[in-house]
């Protein structure tokens, strides 16, 4: 009988997950200040219920006409319940923040992912020109570089397993990066509300071995890169007419401008990134740079984000070229 | 507490004194201008951040109101300060209700002469040059998406306030009838006090929107 | 307490007039300008609205207890939730115990005859009364799919609902709040009685400056970015939109300046509640007065400058997020000060436990883990996996569930004799209270560990692996709905067939007991001159103390 | 009484005519001065210079205008937080838009980091 409880009582509990699956580099670090925090909670938690519950019982009322006793409230009493949370405070501010920044910085020798989200579904595509519909396949052990952006409303980009996490937005690129550690299948959800069908702008993150990967990769379609595709489009909307990369040609040269901070003409320098170079080619105006004239032309409405994505992918291969070639 | 002998009409059971009243009235409008300040000021941050990120566009977008008329407004908003002031003081000193409504009056032709030069030589013009986003606004030329963006603001922002003005107009009838009807003595005159501050409240305004609309960034040529 | 008419109360309390019977009629309530009608109009009004959004709620939970989906199709279930968040947000908490506790009680604790603008207190309501109409029109006539949100460019050119009627409804609601709030202030200023000094005033007036001061300098700035957002859904040009070069993260800027300070409108009033209850039923001075009082303002003013860690994933800047994360942390400090000095308070008092103590008791415990767990989401590593799961969800029920409405149901249950004249039968009282602990926690807490494990919030559908966790909670949700039903019942029952409460049942301190349930229109005969500190029970020499080891030795 | 005096002050000061004249001719030098700034080339300073005479222009209105040089402290105080207020929004609202096309970690901090994450 009791072991019928005790393995009905353990069916039922394993049915209640704990823990989310840890299979990025990120996730380790994350746990543990989770852990340390949930440590906080149910310390202070236990002690105040527990202080409490003593109390109730200790200084219950036994008669009507029973008074309280008077106490004063000694000074080095309220400090030290101020100082004491204001230094657990700054501890976990210091940690959690440096956390923060590590993880936001993606190794040099990321792998780029574009993913371009919509209402209700994720567009990934791989530099080397495969794309995939609310499916990512990557390989483990390798830092992935996501390059993000949606095509209407803001989106997030959630993959608990990796713990990481970034809203998708319209009008400019945001970025994530990750390095899976464990080879397996991962929920991918959107985090941030975006309409009727939400839920359902859900997707797998397959992390696969290398050579399963490279398998994988060959097995696809052959298709263009996705500088090569951004190439063409170069021409096609001829931005090649005036960016001609020559001395004194109406436009700046592109090549090498990406990631290299640039001087504006209203005196602020700003760093080439992927947001920069979509808000050069929607709203040209607020991007002007000084020795030229602001004559470009607003492609907004003319160039969807699956475009855009192209020609970002393009502008940021002539500069790599550019870097390696010196 | 003191019994309460006769008090001036206008006094309220829940006070005690007159005093009382008085110094709550007045709290309670500076209260409500603050909340004005935080108001207009969602307007002012949106415009601080979008100018500096858009601040080829913005100066071109304010090369396309007519200083002139910026100027003229705020002399005649600064002079119908004056005037206001010069209502509560005659008020004060306990002149003829004729001298009261006199100055009020004066505030007023003042309050609907800055909307008559807002509607007829800027906002009309802005309609018939396509200049308003969303009600008449051709693109092309000078008006590009960033010239689009400031005048969103432009029309936001003085809309805004031109609503405040017309409400002070309102409030302004209500003082006038109020005068006539002899409810303000040298004692009392709390209402046209406090109506004042929400006036000069509403032209403090524009003495920012002024230069923040028509004049940073320069008005030389080349700027 | 604290005024020449002391002890007094026995002898003029059940002559007759009241608030409640000076005069009859609808008339005589639509158009009253006492302080205390209007409180009692805005509980009917609020409590209505409470019941909306709790039925929101409910259908949520049920629909939630099949991972496909129990009930409905997204759409509706996205209605559902936008419907709860911003019924119960602004037009439920942000009003609770400001609006009718608030109103019924600030003149009576400072010893006033009402508040210092009367008319615009009534105008406060019929303008709530605007905007709650609006927003209930808006959720009939097809609802609003934006959650409470209202994120653009969702909000402003992608969503097919009454998004424009609803925000008008905040837009509108909001002024009842500033109104409300300005009216407040003045009146905590001007009107206090003789004697009645910064120091000697209840700690509950305190917590409602505090919040007035959110009221008046948070409300305006949401006030105006609906308003540019209507603007923008109507015209089709507009600031917010990424298309001509807006930002659509401004817009959340501008939401968060006010709508994170409003998560403080809703608990600070709790605390100010709770710092009555605990001092009452321990019937001991609180600890650290000054402490408590501070912390309030300091809560208030501080709760201006976090709003950006809502946005710590939305792709804002590094550094506002680690100036955001610092400033965030140092709400937790005023916080824990609080909670520190309720228990303290509790040291060697004489406690009871009717009903309103275990509200204030369950308040302490239920905040506590609210509190901590946003430790969680100040901590920038942390907030990124937890940000938009169901974590957050769990943290804010806590907080404004667990917090806010505790403290709530615990202030009325403590000054619904005075409200009304009249007992509630006490038993029932703790029964609920009881239910509404289990039947709370039951709800929510399994709702930390789904999001721990990444269950993102708004979902209509869910993977089969949360089900087990969202059964739980739906069950809990079923508990809690029976919990707050029951003090309907018995307070409505009491109204007419309560025994006689008297002017001070729980023999408290505070001036609003030194005068007859229900209270006189004028409040006081003669207004009190105040001599002495708030919470000035009588106390013990060491001697009488039983539990006292010296009286063992004696 | 007791404490609604504690800012009692002056009952209604009357300012002299002459005060109110000065302020409005003030007032009309600085709407002038303003203007024709705008028309020289000062670069920067040019937005400068209009917000230092705007700033300048509503002192005067506050302060004679409005009253406030006669008023409490109270009312000061109320003002001054709804000018704090607006500080705070403005503040906090740039430190994310204008700093987000900064360079992602600044050098000081690459050199702290592992360190730092070490020690946890």
């Amino acid at each position: 009988m009791t072991g019928l409880i005790q393995s009905g009582f353990d069916t039922f509990a394993a049915m209640i997950p704990l823990q989310p699956p840890a299979a990025s580099t990120t996730a380790e670090g994350i746990d543990h200040l989770y852990q340390v925090l949930s440590g906080i909670t149910a310390f202070f938690t236990v002690l105040i219920f527990s202080i409490i519950f003593v109390f109730m019982i200790k200084y219950r009322r036994r008669s009507d006409a029973q008074k309280s006793a008077a106490t004063h409230t000694p000074l080095i009493v309220e400090l030290t319940w101020t100082i004491i949370p204001s230094l657990i405070c700054a501890v976990l501010f210091v940690w959690s923040a440096a956390l923060y920044v590590q993880n936001g910085r993606p190794p040099a020798s990321s792998t780029e992912v574009f993913v371009i989200g919509k209402q209700w579904m994720w567009h990934l595509q791989h530099t080397e020109g495969p794309r995939e519909i609310n499916e990512l396949h990557v390989p483990v052990g390798v830092p992935i570089k996501l390059t993000m952006t949606s095509q209407d409303v803001i989106h997030d980009f959630y993959i608990p397993a990796f713990r990481v996490k970034k809203d998708v937005l319209p009008g400019r690129f945001t970025s994530l990066w990750f390095q899976p550690t464990e080879v397996g299948t991962y929920h991918l959800f959107c985090a941030q509300y975006c309409g009727t069908n939400h839920s359902e702008m859900i997707g797998w993150i397959y992390v696969m071995t290398p050579t399963d990967y490279a398998a994988w990769l060959a097995g696809g379609e052959k298709t263009e890169s996705l500088a090569q595709q951004g190439e063409r489009l170069f021409t096609q909307f001829g931005c090649n007419s005036c960016h001609t990369g020559e001395e004194g040609a109406k436009a700046p040269a592109l090549a090498g401008l990406y990631g290299k901070p640039q001087r504006m003409a209203n005196g602020e320098t700003r760093v080439v990134d992927e947001s920069l170079i979509q808000q050069a080619i929607y709203v040209p105006s607020s991007v002007h740079l000084p020795n030229y004239q602001a004559i470009m032309p607003t492609y907004q409405g003319q160039i969807d984000s699956d475009q855009m994505t192209k020609l970002v992918a393009y502008v940021k291969s002539i500069s790599s070229e550019e870097r390696n070639g010196k | 507490m003191a019994a309460h002998g006769a008090h001036p009409p206008g006094f309220a059971h829940q006070f005690e004194t007159v005093e009382q009243q008085r110094e709550a009235g007045t709290l309670g409008m500076w209260t409500f201008l603050v909340t004005e300040i935080l108001f207009f000021g969602g307007m002012f941050t949106s415009y601080i951040i979008y100018r500096s990120l858009h601040l080829h566009s913005f100066i071109q977008g304010s090369h396309e109101l007519i200083v002139r008329y910026g100027a003229t407004n705020t002399a005649v908003l600064i002079f119908s300060s004056l005037t206001m002031a010069l209502a509560i003081r005659t008020a004060q000193t306990g002149k003829s209700k004729g001298q009261i409504i006199f100055w009020l009056l004066l505030t007023m032709i003042l309050g609907a002469t800055f909307i008559a030069i807002k509607l007829r030589f800027e906002w009309y013009r802005d309609y018939v040059e396509g200049l308003i986003p969303g009600v008449s606004w051709l693109d092309g030329g000078t008006h590009t998406p960033g010239v689009k963006m400031f005048m969103c603001f432009y029309f936001f922002m003085t809309g805004l306030h031109a609503l405040h003005m017309v409400v002070g107009l309102g409030i302004l009838t209500v003082l006038v009838i109020m005068t006539a009807r002899n409810r303000f003595s040298a004692e009392y005159y709390a209402p046209l006090e406090i109506s004042g501050l929400y006036w000069h409240f509403v032209d403090i305004v524009w003495i920012f929107l002024f230069p923040l609309l028509y004049l940073i960034g320069g008005r030389y040529p080349g700027s | 307490m604290s005024t020449a008419t002391a002890d007094l109360h026995e002898a003029p309390a059940e002559s007759g007039v009241n608030y409640l019977n000076a005069s009859y009629g609808i008339r005589s309530w639509l158009l009253t300008f006492d302080h205390k009608r209007i409180g009692l109009l805005y509980l009917a009004s609020i409590t209505v609205m409470f019941l909306v959004g709790g039925v929101a709620a409910v259908l949520m939970r049920i629909h939630l207890i099949e991972p496909q989906g129990a009930l409905f199709e997204p759409e509706t279930y996205n209605k559902l939730f936008s419907t709860h968040g911003i019924i119960m947000v602004f037009f439920f908490l942000v009003p609770s115990i400001p609006a009718t506790l608030g109103n019924f009680l600030i003149p009576l604790m400072i010893g006033a005859r009402d508040v210092a603008f009367p008319k615009l207190n009534l105008m406060s309501w019929y303008i709530f009364i605007t905007g709650a109409a609006l927003a209930l029109y808006a959720t009939i006539s097809g609802g609003v799919d934006t959650g409470w949100t209202f994120y653009p460019p969702y909000s402003s050119h992608y969503s097919a609902t009454n998004v424009t009627i609803v925000a008008l409804g905040v837009f509108v609601a909001g002024f009842s709040s500033i109104l409300t709030g300005l009216n407040f202030i003045v009146t905590i200023h001007k009107m206090r009685a003789p004697g009645m000094t910064w120091f000697r005033l209840p700690l509950f007036i305190w917590a409602m400056y505090a919040t007035s001061l959110i009221f008046v300098l948070g409300t305006p700035v949401i006030a105006i970015t609906l308003f540019l957002l209507g603007l923008e859904r109507i015209l089709h040009v507009g600031i917010f939109d990424p298309a001509v070069g807006g930002d659509p993260l401004l817009f959340q800027h501008l939401f968060w300046f006010y709508s994170h300070p409003a998560v403080y409108i809703m608990i600070l009033p709790g605390m100010g509640v709770v710092s009555e209850l605990v001092t009452a039923f321990s019937r001991k001075k609180i600890f650290g007065y000054s402490f408590v009082a501070f912390s309030s303002l300091s809560i208030a003013v501080i709760s201006f400058i976090v709003w950006g860690h809502h946005m710590f994933v939305t792709g804002q800047s590094i550094y506002a997020g680690l100036v955001f994360s610092v400033l965030s942390f140092l709400v937790a400090i005023p916080s824990a000060v609080k909670v520190f000095n309720w228990t303290a308070t509790l040291y060697r008092g004489s406690i009871s436990y009717e009903a309103p103590m275990l509200y204030a008791l369950g308040f302490i415990g239920l905040f506590t883990i609210g509190g901590l767990t946003g430790l969680f989401l100040a901590s920038l590593a942390t907030d990124v996996h937890l940000n938009g799961t169901y974590f957050i969800v769990a943290h804010f029920h806590y907080v404004m569930v667990g917090g806010a409405v505790m403290a709530y149901l615990g202030g009325i249950h403590f000054w619904w004799p005075k409200i009304s004249g009249r007992m509630y039968p006490d038993l029932w009282a703790r029964i609920a209270a009881a239910i509404i602990f289990l039947g709370f926690n039951l709800t929510f807490f399994p709702q930390f560990m789904l999001g721990y494990l990444g269950m993102p919030r708004r979902y209509a559908v869910y993977p089969a692996e949360f089900q087990v966790l969202n059964v739980l909670s739906s069950a809990g949700a079923s508990i809690l709905g029976i919990g707050y039903v029951i003090p309907l019942v018995y307070l409505i029952w009491s109204m007419r067939y309560g025994p006689v409460a008297g002017p001070n049942p729980w023999k408290a301190k505070g001036l609003e007991w030194t005068i007859p349930s229900p209270p006189p229109t004028e409040n006081f005969e003669e207004i009190p001159i105040v001599t002495e500190d708030a919470y000035n029970y009588p106390v013990a020499d060491a001697h009488s103390y039983p539990d006292a080891p010296e009286v063992a030795r004696v | 009484m007791s404490e609604h005096s504690e800012q009692s002050g002056h009952v209604g000061h009357v300012v002299p005519i002459g005060v109110y004249v000065t302020v409005f001719l003030l007032l009309m030098f600085g709407t002038a001065l303003t203007t024709w700034v705008a028309y020289i080339d000062l670069g920067r300073w040019n937005t400068v210079a209009a917000l230092t005479i705007a700033v300048c222009k509503m002192l005067l209105v506050v302060l004679f205008f409005m009253h406030v040089k006669y008023a409490t402290g109270l009312t000061r105080i109320v003002i001054l937080a709804g000018f704090f207020w607006l500080g705070i929004m403005i503040t906090l609202s740039c430190s994310d838009e204008l700093t987000r096309h900064w360079e992602i970690v600044p050098q000081g901090w690459q050199m702290i980091l592992p360190f730092v994450s070490r020690v946890f």
